[in-house]
């Protein structure tokens, strides 16, 4: 009986505390519920659907030129790949012959988003760390990157300018020079990155062995991209089921066995010098030719299902379209990477501290419209 | 394995399966919702098909019936199928869930019964996901109205 | 000399017209609101010095809008400050919640009375200097404390936790490795410390201990002003805010002035424990004490730059890291540190000039 | 010992991430990434693909060239873009015609997908670089294109 008393005088309790909608960590609206005990993280869970916008209606009523567009506005950090992924679904569907042209570029376009998509990661992640320096180092990069894109393209986010049957726009004179100047001007950048952050002992001891995610579970969640590869578990579609122009190159898989937050680092680190080969190995050997294919004004993919995958720079993108032959699809789904690679969240995060759990989710990268879509 | 050494070997462990591979480029699975269960756990841990990585779960209203997609790919074998269920009861659907076959279908499940209203037995947490808790209706079926957002084709 | 002589003429002359006891009240009353006046200014100064700094490390210019070279930048925000509305939470402990930001405030203020600037710039000299500084810094993380629980608000609550864990830890290096150093000079005056120092920087005359107490001092001073990678308390990454979440307004802004002048606590202790307070290198101008102050404060701006250099490189330590590096790294190097420091002077193997 | 060579290779981490921000730092003067936003604002030129806003360029006479096909109204994903047509009489061949009255586009609708210049047959609209779009009142937003009294230019068939 006295031991009880004892017991109900220093319990430790749990407390719920709530980390968003606004809070500098979770980048952008997401809220988590954290059941905590102390510093001591007990259940973690997300609260979603603060921008959601029902982009999977919206494509029931748009046409298949019009949904491109939305996507754009998922993940808006891979943009491009994004509205790669729309189009080669509808361009498998209607068997369209693609220029070649076309695939180069919509592969350099591509990586170099992943580049982007990184850089601002990098720069996120230091941040959420406590190193408010790589933020803006990063973003000098990835400024770089936006302006080509800017150039040719004609937007810095949402681009839009892949369409089914090609690209909008062909690109810009100006291009192919810029590119070669960012690429001379990033091999001397990426190193510094690893001496400012990947170096550091508090960076080091901040990320390693913290948010352990066994291969198992990474395959059971369905993580994909970096999240999944730094388990070791090989899920990079560009691998598994090459589209565009990435058959034409060379580039290694980034494998890491540790699947903790200083591997899904790394691996990210491992996968921009990679981006950055396969745009040195395209960027001479653009083909000539059509930047476009004449589509009818209104495509109307025959009746069936259609799966696309793509890898964007947050893991697999599913584009999965049933059509009754309609203009528009009678059902769009997007799988979209970070949503999976939010569920497993909870089952990471348990454990370890409010500081971990920072660190953690700032190497899944979540991008908040991607998941809410 | 290909799609018709597939179609044999998992058409030997249940008979009523109905397979369909026209207009689709993987191999569509029909399957009851009473043996849904044992089919997908039977994919999952049979050692020749190994469909351990659940990359697409989607709801789909197909207009008479309420139905869900299952995207499954073999991480080993590298070999895909779909496994396709419905149900016919619109107003009370329930299936069972496969959230203890791949833990990715927690959150799925819980998507597709924000937008479908579809309930899954033994689900963990089952709940609204993006939608608040007094959301009346199911956005995404094809019979929803919503005077306020109208969606105009 | 003028500034001297001027103190000198104000001293005769309120002990002319009033009777003794009047006159040093009257004294102690016009130093403090001088010092006061000095130091919230100079603060606010290192606020735009620290964000010009942070600019530049980070490829951006920095505020260059109010005034020269956004001189007077920090003036308005203050000005801004002051004029906002002071929010507080429905159930907060209202007393305590509004008695926080004065005691972080007041102990930052508090402890500058004792730095020596120059000989004669110099508010309280009393011959257990060190002491006192150690025991005022230390009373700082009461209001950090106070501030976080009264508020209502878990963060801050969770903040403050941190800020109490932390300030116990640190408190006792920031005391080891001045303790060092004291074993030199035997004595806890700053002004006979530095008058020691006529024979060589006491980072020089210690050597190899000393180096090691500079760098020890360094790491738990900044650890003790809870700045970044020890910002546990703040962490806006994980707390938002930390312990002044709640807090806004001129009550906020205590809070932040606070930080600061701790910060220059902090770098003027360093300055006056290892290299020679208002001493000039080589004693080249010797000749003209008044220097003394600008010598004073350059080597202190050093010291404050490179806490900044700090905080805008390094990522934040874990709260359980932060513990394992004090009590596993720099309490026991400060602790056989001193025994060897002991050694030295005991074999009188310290090097003089 | 592998306590003194972890504190040992843990200062020397730290020196060298020390010593990236002050290259930084020294070199500060010409390295600012930032821009001085409205002080360059006469420097500043957008590339000229930019999407900013779609307007309708008009030549000399006050012609455009829109023939108020309508087919960007349809390719509109948003209703951006609402054209209010009438039938004219066409002055050269006497035929009746259709032709714009208004040409009314919403600023505040654009997601700046750039279908309808993709799709327009005659290139009536295109992109303007102008990025400061903001107004004080949201119904400055909703803009006509076409200029009062502007009208077809001769020789632009869909």
């Amino acid at each position: 009986m006295e031991t009880e008393v004892v017991h109900t005088n220093f319990k430790s309790e749990e407390y719920f505390i709530n980390m968003g909608p606004q809070h500098p960590a979770t980048h952008g609206v997401l809220r988590l519920l954290l059941t905590i005990d102390g510093e001591i993280i007990k259940k973690v869970e997300p609260d979603l659907g603060y921008i959601h916008r029902s982009i999977e209606k919206m494509c029931e009523r748009d046409s298949y030129q019009q949904i491109v567009h939305l996507t754009d506005r998922m993940d808006y950090l891979s943009a491009n790949i994004n509205n790669e992924a729309v189009c080669l679904a509808v361009e498998n569907a209607l068997q369209l012959e693609i220029p070649e042209r076309v695939k180069v570029i919509r592969t350099i376009i591509g990586e170099l988003t992943r580049i982007s998509s990184h850089c601002l990661w990098w720069g996120v992640m230091g941040m959420d760390v406590g190193a408010l320096t790589t933020y803006f180092y990063g973003f000098r990069d990835r400024e770089m990157i936006n302006d080509i894109m800017e150039e040719t393209c004609g937007a810095r986010l949402t681009m839009n300018y892949n369409v089914p049957g090609g690209l909008m726009l062909d690109i810009h004179p100006n291009f192919v020079k810029r590119v070669k100047d960012f690429i001379v001007h990033f091999k001397t950048k990426l190193p510094e990155y690893d001496r400012l952050l990947t170096g550091n002992v508090i960076f080091q001891k901040r990320t390693v062995g913290v948010g352990i995610l066994s291969k198992e579970d990474a395959i059971s969640f369905g993580a994909s991209g970096p999240v999944g590869r730094a388990s070791g578990y090989s899920c990079d579609v560009r691998k598994h089921h090459p589209y565009s122009a990435i058959d034409k190159v060379t580039f290694n898989e980034v494998l890491k066995t540790e699947g903790d937050t200083y591997a899904r680092y790394l691996v990210r680190i491992q996968e921009m010098w990679e981006s950055l080969s396969i745009v040195e190995q395209l960027i001479d050997n653009i083909p000539e030719g059509e930047h476009r294919v004449t589509t009818n004004a209104v495509i109307k993919l025959p009746k069936g299902e259609y799966f696309q995958k793509v890898e964007t720079a947050r893991g697999e993108l599913g584009v999965y379209i049933i059509s009754t032959g309609t203009k528009s699809p009678y059902r769009l789904k997007f799988r979209s990477p970070g949503f999976s690679n939010l569920s497993l969240l909870n089952h990471i995060a348990v454990g370890g501290k409010i500081g971990d759990l920072v660190a953690t989710m700032a190497t899944l990268d979540l991008v908040i419209p991607d998941i809410d879509r | 394995m290909t799609k018709e050494a597939l179609q044999q070997l998992i058409g030997n462990w249940l008979p009523e399966l109905e397979f369909t591979e026209e207009e689709s480029q993987f191999l569509n699975i029909h399957v009851s919702p009473q043996n849904l269960h044992t089919l997908m756990s039977q994919l999952k841990s049979n050692p020749e098909t190994q469909f351990d990585y659940l990359f697409c779960l989607s709801g789909v209203d197909w207009g008479e019936k309420l139905g869900i997609v299952y995207h499954l790919e073999s991480t080993s074998k590298r070999h895909m199928v779909v496994v396709k269920v419905t149900t016919e009861d619109r107003d009370n659907p329930i299936l069972d869930t496969v959230y203890d076959i791949w833990a990715t279908a927690e959150f799925h499940e819980r998507e597709v019964f924000d937008f479908f209203g579809i309930r899954f037995n033994n689900h963990p947490n089952l709940k609204r996901l993006f939608l608040t808790e007094d959301w009346v209706g199911y956005p995404l079926r094809k019979d929803y109205e919503d005077d306020v957002n109208m969606i105009l084709y | 000399m003028i500034l001297l002589s001027i103190t000198e003429n104000i001293h005769n002359w309120l002990f002319s017209i009033m009777p003794e006891g009047v006159a040093s009240i009257v004294e102690m009353v016009l130093i403090a609101v001088v010092y006061l006046t000095i130091f919230a200014v100079a603060g606010l100064f290192l606020v735009l010095l620290e964000r010009r700094v942070a600019a530049w490390f980070q490829l951006r210019i920095g505020p260059n809008r109010v005034g020269f070279q956004g001189l007077l930048q920090t003036m308005a925000d203050a000005i801004k400050l002051l004029t906002k509305e002071l929010t507080g939470t429905e159930r907060a402990d209202k007393f305590l919640y509004n008695l926080a930001p004065y005691f972080v405030i007041i102990s930052a203020l508090m402890a500058l009375a004792v730095i020596p600037f120059t000989k004669e710039f110099h508010a309280f000299d009393i011959n257990i200097g060190i002491f006192f500084l150690i025991a005022i810094s230390s009373i700082g993380v009461i209001g950090i404390l106070l501030g976080g629980w009264s508020s209502n608000n878990k963060f801050a609550l969770i903040g403050a936790m941190r800020s109490g864990v932390q300030t116990i830890s640190y408190e006792l290096s920031v005391g080891l490795s001045l303790l060092t150093m004291v074993v030199i000079t035997g004595t806890l005056q700053l002004s006979e410390i530095i008058e020691f120092q006529k024979n060589g920087w006491l980072i020089v005359q210690g050597h190899i201990p000393a180096i090691i107490a500079f760098m020890v001092f360094m790491i738990s001073g900044t650890a003790e002003t809870n700045r970044a990678p020890f910002d546990m308390v703040e962490a806006e990454s994980e707390l938002g805010a930390g312990f002044h979440t709640e807090y806004s307004g001129m009550k906020f802004a205590y809070f932040f002035l606070a930080e600061f002048i701790n910060m220059f606590i902090i770098a003027a202790i360093a300055t006056t424990m290892f290299f020679g307070g208002w001493l000039s290198p080589f004693g080249i101008t010797e000749s003209i004490p008044w220097l003394g102050v600008f010598w004073f404060l350059a080597k202190t701006m050093g010291l404050v730059f490179l806490m900044m250099w700090f905080r805008w490189t390094f990522p934040r330590l874990r709260v359980d890291q932060l513990l394992t590096l004090e009590w596993k790294y720099l309490l026991p190097i400060n602790l056989v540190n001193m025994v060897v420091m002991a050694l030295i002077v005991w074999l009188n193997l310290t090097i003089r000039f | 010992m592998s306590y003194f060579s972890d504190i040992y290779k843990g200062i020397k981490t730290l020196l060298t991430g020390m010593s990236v921000t002050g290259k930084y730092f020294l070199t500060s003067r010409k390295g600012a990434i930032t821009q001085q936003y409205p002080d360059n604002r006469d420097t500043l030129k957008m590339f000229d693909r930019f999407r900013g806003e779609v307007i309708m360029p008009h030549d000399e006479n006050n012609e455009h060239r829109c023939t108020g096909c309508q087919k960007c109204e349809i390719a509109c994903p948003n209703g951006t873009i609402e054209i209010i047509w009438d039938r004219g009489i066409d002055e050269v061949t006497g035929k009746k015609k259709k032709k714009i009255d208004q040409f009314v586009y919403h600023l505040s609708m654009c997601t700046m997908c750039g279908l309808c210049i993709d799709v327009c047959p005659t290139d009536a609209i295109e992109w303007g670089q102008n990025f400061e779009n903001s107004v004080y009142d949201r119904s400055a937003l909703t803009r006509v294109l076409n200029k009062p009294g502007s009208k077809l230019m001769p020789g632009v068939e869909d």
